[in-house]
């Protein structure tokens, strides 16, 4: 069974969702324990796929003929059902296993419509372990839509009371974004043809072969050696610009961020979970994956832009975090800073900013989920997240002070949290680009630098604000709704804050694994990136 | 003898053109249905005009007859139906009926 | 002039002057009266271009035919009794613009247009109904058991929609 | 004379083996004519039509050679396009009659009802056939004809506004493709637009007249296909038409209406060698129709309304695989417009069943989601589908025919076409608004909506097999591809 680890992972949940349809929609209990039964099987999968994972290229391969059309005189069009994994997809590969399954069990409470709550978190469990391991286009967009309406439906029916408005919002932004994906997808998919096929023309979604520059069919659209431009730029910048809107709406980057505080505050909060730990990674794991790689001179032509971008959005989210007055919209802010450092390393293109973008992406998981689910517990007991309605919770909850001073502390990026080494790689990547590649200037890492400062600030003044002092609430909230972690809370919380410790602690494995992806990433972008620049 | 072309096609395109206008201007429907009358007597004066100019086949000439059956055709069904309009709103002016629309 | 050349202007002229008096004119009644001679007249024009069996259908079909159902019409949709029917006009300013480019247009593309006969113009069989005939059954077979079928199903369908039906929600 | 009638007989008789569906149409509506006369029963009635339209189906000529036949001395001929496209036709009767039979509230008239829709079907096949001025018009008119009577066909003030509605702005529309094809006839001396002649003449003389006659006719098809400039019809009439005449119109003309319209446009390009860029005026009414259905279709509250904004939008994209003027593009439109079959009768057996039970407007829908979840989450596929998601055709069809529209930018680096690419593809997101707006009141909006005891048993047997569908041609549309690709394109 070991070839068909990756399709087992993705396709037990569907397997299950389509079980869950015929079992009758009163037995609440059955979907919970089938969902979690799912999410276990899965981590044993996972555990299973580590062990026999070994540091380097593509593995756990599996390429199969998915659509084969022959079209006369055009060629052949061809889409494979092709997933692997490498260094960037294995942590996140993890990671999603891991978050999915802390997500179900934060699941527990929901009785209310309990199939189609289910039903929809498996099929979205499905799509972003698939998303993670398709190495076919089609196949990637295919995960990639199919996240959307599960989670629409997921925000819109169990979410809070504006939820109306933020699963709409969150849904136009991100099919917005998918559809600029989709235009050079087609335009791609036009001008790539399979080299290993003998005889005729063979048009192909494979992310691999469209990587490789000697694959472009001569006189296609996005031939380098193309002429054709639109205002300032040529094709393949034009296309590398529209994969990054498309990613960079899902990452999500200043200015293009506004539908992510909406949907988290309204999403359910195992929906945040899973909306900030996984979903947002898409937009960075397609970006080294699909955008930087396909298009590497057009990658390194923009790379200031997307460096700007990156650290615009640090400082714009650090900002906006102070100055939320909601827990969980301040956490989003957050999570929007700390993507922007994910966008600063891989524009860097040296191997220290690269191992630092993934590693971000892979702590920020479990740091995020793990915000999300503090913020939870407090909403849970008191349907009121606003910070300034609460005041010394430290003399009410130890126990859960305690975690919301980890997830906080591993948040800002304290040194022995996950999130430190993460932060610590973006800025050695990027002050280093200047001195071998010259990408980037100096100054922008140290800009960068400024979003510790913040971050440790808006963090401190909110535990100053709910955890300290005086015991005292307001906005009508009840002393006797403030009790302490329960059981299910610390099964949830624990695992997550000893991630975040152990991966600060003890990088190395992770890293062992990013590594060989970051050298070759890098080695890739700067050699083909320099010589396809050729303009008549 | 032949008559130069241009006269019959100019005159078609006038009676087409006037033909349009009583559709645009005419507040009935009646009215209308005689400038749609009016553009097809146009095109067929074209037809039977350019037979003309390939006398071996009857082309144009058949052709204007059945746009002649079809235009029965169409007034038929279309007095039919202005009368049954006329029998729910008791008016003929098209701009009258209009509960359908798109509502704000 | 030869006679036919003042016959040709005379009916060109009459059909021209009924068409545009058309716009003028706001009862239904008279305009239904003006189109009769504006298709009289075209029915002329036929002739003088050697179809004759257009013509003889121009007037039987139109005249006979569409011009009394449309004066039925008129009459069925007028309150009987009152003062005859009178039609507003709308859009005068839009629809004359329409109409006036739209034959600027097609007289600017006719002046353009240069109409070249077949170079073996040789005018077709003097006997010119029975020659119709014969296209008709050979050549445009099809079209013509088409007609029928188009016929019939006007014939129904003016029929369902005339049929007083169970009335719902008449008024 | 004497040679003259047996060469006559000798040539219908030639002709007939390859015009049997037709024949078997125009039987049919005689005998439903007349059975309405006898039996007024609707299931024996609905058997009968059904067994026609069947019978039409499966006499359709499969093997066609791949130039066809060209029948009754050139009037229309009979190719494997036009057979796909017939096929799909009768595809779409079939649907209608399972939708009318279903209808609670057409009850009167019913042997005439079903002739009426008979004769479209039959006016769809000899459209989609026709190589001859002639028959492109006279088979319009019958369909036009027996659709203004369809439109009204629910007796009330709605429907004959439909109708009047429909059979003004149908009658000036004829009138104006009239007169281009009056001037066609002068520009060539033929009616056989696939003849040589014909398209020689066409490219020898190039003026602007040319332009305007070409333009006209366009008119013509384009109001069939309600696409814009001529679509102003379509709300309304689809408003006041009974549900499965909405559905009909929907899909059957319009199929009819891209068939011949894709054989016509080649002809007036010219094959590439008029001075007038054919290519682009197509594409600018792409842009525009899918421009205005998309955004009229916002603003709707009513369902029908909404599905008629819906289908000027798809028209639009139907458009899309013709403007590639490839022989790809045409392939892929046939792949679209047969998903769309699919796909839009999934959507109108579910809004009819909630007609049936007194669901009118979609802010009546509240709660329907949980009262009913079965047919919401199959109409949410439908709706899906129609706005091009994955998993489902929708999607592949549009990524086919965008794909090939991509490509005909590549070749001919025409600006128009990337505009009308990027402009399709956002499109997308603006559908996504109003396509979305049933399942919201269904599935989000708190409310009750009037409990009834049909539970849509037969809608949601019927759904299921369109769904199916559905993902099945998403997930491997080499099955039906693989038939399309047998379709070679040939005007001549």
């Amino acid at each position: 069974m070991q070839p068909y680890l990756l399709s087992f992972l993705i396709f037990t949940p569907l397997a299950a969702a389509l079980a869950a349809v015929f079992i009758p929609a009163g037995a609440v209990k059955t979907f919970r324990w089938l969902a979690l039964a799912v999410s276990v099987l899965q981590v044993f999968v996972l555990v299973q796929l580590l062990a026999t994972y070994h540091a380097g290229g593509l593995q756990h391969v599996e390429q199969q003929p998915w659509i084969v059309l022959s079209l006369g005189s055009w060629g052949v069009f061809r889409a494979e059902y092709f997933v692997g994994v490498d260094g960037l997809s294995m942590p996140l590969v993890a990671l999603s296993v891991f978050v999915l399954l802390i997500a179900t069990i934060a699941s527990w409470q929901t009785t209310r419509q309990a199939k189609g709550y289910y039903i929809l978190l498996l099929i979205l469990n499905a799509a972003i372990i698939g998303s993670f391991v398709a190495l076919d286009f089609l196949l990637f967009y295919l995960f990639f839509e199919f996240m959307l309406l599960p989670m629409f439906f997921l925000i819109a029916i169990w979410g809070g009371p504006r939820r109306e408005y933020a699963s709409i919002k969150f849904f136009l932004y991100t099919l917005l974004g998918s559809i600029l994906i989709l235009i050079v997808m087609i335009g791609l998919y036009i001008s790539v043809h399979d080299p290993s096929s003998p005889g005729g023309l063979v048009h192909t979604f494979n992310l691999l072969h469209m990587a490789d520059p000697s694959n472009i069919v001569s006189h296609a659209i996005l031939d380098p050696h193309n002429v054709w431009r639109l205002g300032p730029l040529d094709a393949r910048q034009w296309a590398f610009l529209l994969l990054f809107l498309g990613f960079a709406i899902k990452l999500p980057m200043v200015p293009l961020h506004t539908w992510l505080p909406d949907a988290h505050v309204e999403a359910p909060t195992p929906m945040s979970v899973l909306l900030a730990a996984l979903l947002l990674k898409i937009g960075g794991y397609g970006l080294a994956r699909i955008a930087m790689p396909i298009f590497p001179d057009a990658a390194l032509y923009f790379s200031s832009f997307v460096a700007i971008m990156g650290v615009i959005s640090i400082v714009y989210g650090s900002f906006n975090a102070m100055a939320s007055k909601d827990l969980k919209r301040l956490i989003a802010y957050s999570s929007v800073a700390h993507m922007g450092f994910v966008l600063l390393g891989l524009a860097a293109v040296t191997p220290e900013g690269v191992n630092g973008a993934v590693y971000q992406m892979f702590s920020h998981g479990i740091i995020s989920a793990m915000l999300f689910l503090v913020a939870g517990v407090v909403y849970d007991r008191t349907h009121d997240r606003t910070i300034a309605h609460y005041s010394g919770l430290s003399s009410r909850m130890p126990a859960y002070t305690a975690m919301v001073l980890v997830a906080f502390f591993a948040s800002l990026g304290l040194p022995g949290f996950s999130g430190f080494i993460a932060e610590i790689l973006v800025f050695l990547g990027a002050f280093k680009s200047a001195s071998t590649n010259g990408l980037l200037h100096e100054s922008l890492a140290i800009i960068a630098t400024s979003g510790l400062v913040f971050g440790a600030a808006y963090y401190l003044w909110t535990l100053q604000r709910m955890f300290f002092g005086p015991f005292d609430l307001k906005g009508g909230i009840q002393p006797t709704q403030i009790t302490d972690l329960t059981v299910r809370e610390y099964i949830q919380l624990v695992p997550l804050a000893l991630a975040a410790l152990a991966f600060g602690v003890w990088p190395q494995p992770v890293l062992d694994i990013i590594d060989p992806f970051a050298q070759q990433f890098c080695e890739h972008v700067l050699t083909v990136g320099k010589s396809v620049t050729f303009k008549p | 003898m032949m008559f130069p072309l241009q006269h019959f096609l100019i005159l078609a395109a006038i009676l087409f053109s006037i033909g349009l206008m009583l559709v645009v201007v005419k507040r009935h429907a009646i009215m209308m249905l005689i400038g749609i009358e009016l553009m097809l007597n146009a095109a067929n004066l074209n037809l039977v005009a350019f037979n003309q100019l390939y006398p071996t086949h009857r082309d144009g000439q058949m052709f204007a007859l059945f746009v002649i059956i079809v235009a029965v055709c169409e007034t038929a069904v279309g007095l039919a139906i202005i009368l049954r309009t006329y029998h729910f709103y008791q008016t003929s002016v098209p701009d009258a009926v209009a509960e359908l629309s798109d509502k704000p | 002039m030869e006679p036919a050349a003042i016959m040709f202007t005379f009916f060109e002229a009459a059909a021209a002057l009924s068409a545009v008096s058309l716009i003028f004119i706001r009862q239904v009644f008279y305009g239904a009266l003006l189109l009769i001679v504006c298709l009289l007249s075209l029915a002329a024009l036929y002739i003088l271009a050697f179809a004759e069996f257009v013509a003889v259908t121009q007037i039987l079909v139109y005249a006979g035919g569409i011009v009394v159902v449309i004066l039925f019409g008129v009459m069925l949709t007028a309150k009987i009794g009152e003062k005859p029917l009178v039609v507003q006009h709308g859009n005068v300013f839009g629809g004359a613009l329409a109409a006036a480019s739209l034959l600027a247009l097609l007289l600017y593309g006719l002046a353009e247009h240069d109409f070249t006969p077949e170079a073996s113009a040789v005018p077709r069989a003097k006997d010119a109904v029975q020659d119709t005939g014969l296209v008709m059954m050979r050549d445009f077979v099809l079209p013509f058991e088409l007609a029928g079928m188009l016929l019939l199903m006007a014939l129904i369908g003016a029929a369902v929609i005339a049929a007083r039906t169970k009335d719902k929600r008449a008024s | 004379m004497e040679r003259d009638l047996s060469e006559t007989i000798a040539l219908v008789r030639s002709s007939l083996h390859a015009f049997v569906p037709e024949l078997i149409l125009s039987l049919g509506i005689l005998l439903v004519l007349l059975a309405g006369l006898l039996n007024r029963r609707r299931g024996r009635l609905t058997l009968m039509v059904f067994g026609t339209i069947v019978l039409s189906l499966v006499t359709l000529p499969h093997h066609a050679a791949p130039f066809g036949h060209t029948l009754f001395g050139g009037m229309v001929r009979s190719d494997n396009f036009s057979a796909y496209l017939r096929a799909l036709i009768d595809v779409g009767g079939v649907l209608t009659l399972v939708m009318a039979w279903r209808d609670t509230r057409t009850t009167e008239r019913l042997s005439e009802y079903y002739s009426l829709l008979l004769a479209v079907i039959l006016g769809a096949h000899l459209l989609v056939m026709s190589q001859n001025l002639l028959m492109v018009f006279l088979s319009l008119e019958i369909m036009s004809l027996c659709s203004y009577v369809l439109a009204g066909f629910s007796f009330t003030r709605q429907g004959a506004e439909g109708s009047l509605k429909y059979f003004l702005f149908g009658a000036v529309a004829s009138a104006v493709m009239l007169y281009g094809l009056s001037l066609l006839y002068g520009f060539t001396g033929t009616l056989d637009f696939s003849s040589g002649t014909f398209s020689a003449a066409l490219q020898q003389q190039q003026t602007p007249l040319v332009f305007v006659a070409g333009l006209m006719v366009l008119a013509g098809f384009l109001y069939k296909l309600a696409a814009a400039p001529a679509h102003p019809w379509a709300p309304d009439v689809y408003e006041g038409a009974p549900m499965p005449v909405v559905a009909f119109f929907s899909v059957v003309p319009k199929l009819a209406a891209i068939g011949a319209l894709l054989k016509f446009v080649l002809v007036l390009n010219a094959f590439g060698q008029s001075t007038f860029d054919w290519q682009a005026v197509l594409a600018v009414v792409a842009i525009i129709t899918l421009t205005v259905g998309n955004f009229s279709a916002l603003w709707q509250k009513n369902p029908k309304r909404l599905m008629a904004y819906s289908s000027i939008a798809q028209s639009g994209f139907l458009l899309v695989g013709v403007v590639a003027f490839l022989p790809q593009g045409m392939q892929f439109m046939l792949f679209y417009a047969t998903v769309y079959v699919v796909m839009n009768f999934l959507v109108f057996i579910y809004l009819q069943g909630f007609e049936n039970i007194g669901l009118e407007t979609i802010a009546s829908y509240q709660g329907l989601g949980r009262q009913r979840v079965w047919p919401m989450v199959f109409l949410l596929v439908g709706l899906v589908a129609l706005t091009g998601l994955p998993p489902t055709a929708g999607f592949t069809g549009k990524l086919f025919i965008f794909s090939a529209l991509w490509e005909a930018y590549a070749l001919s680096g025409k600006p128009v076409l990337l505009w009308l690419l990027v402009i399709g593809l956002l499109n997308t997101v603006v559908s996504l608004f109003y396509y979305l707006r049933i399942p919201y009141f269904a599935f989000i909006k708190n409310g009750e909506s009037p409990t009834s005891t049909n539970n849509l048993t037969f809608e949601n047997l019927f759904g299921l097999l369109l769904v199916l569908l559905l993902l099945v041609l998403f997930f491997s549309p080499g099955l039906l591809m693989g038939w399309i690709n047998k379709i070679t394109f040939v005007i001549r």
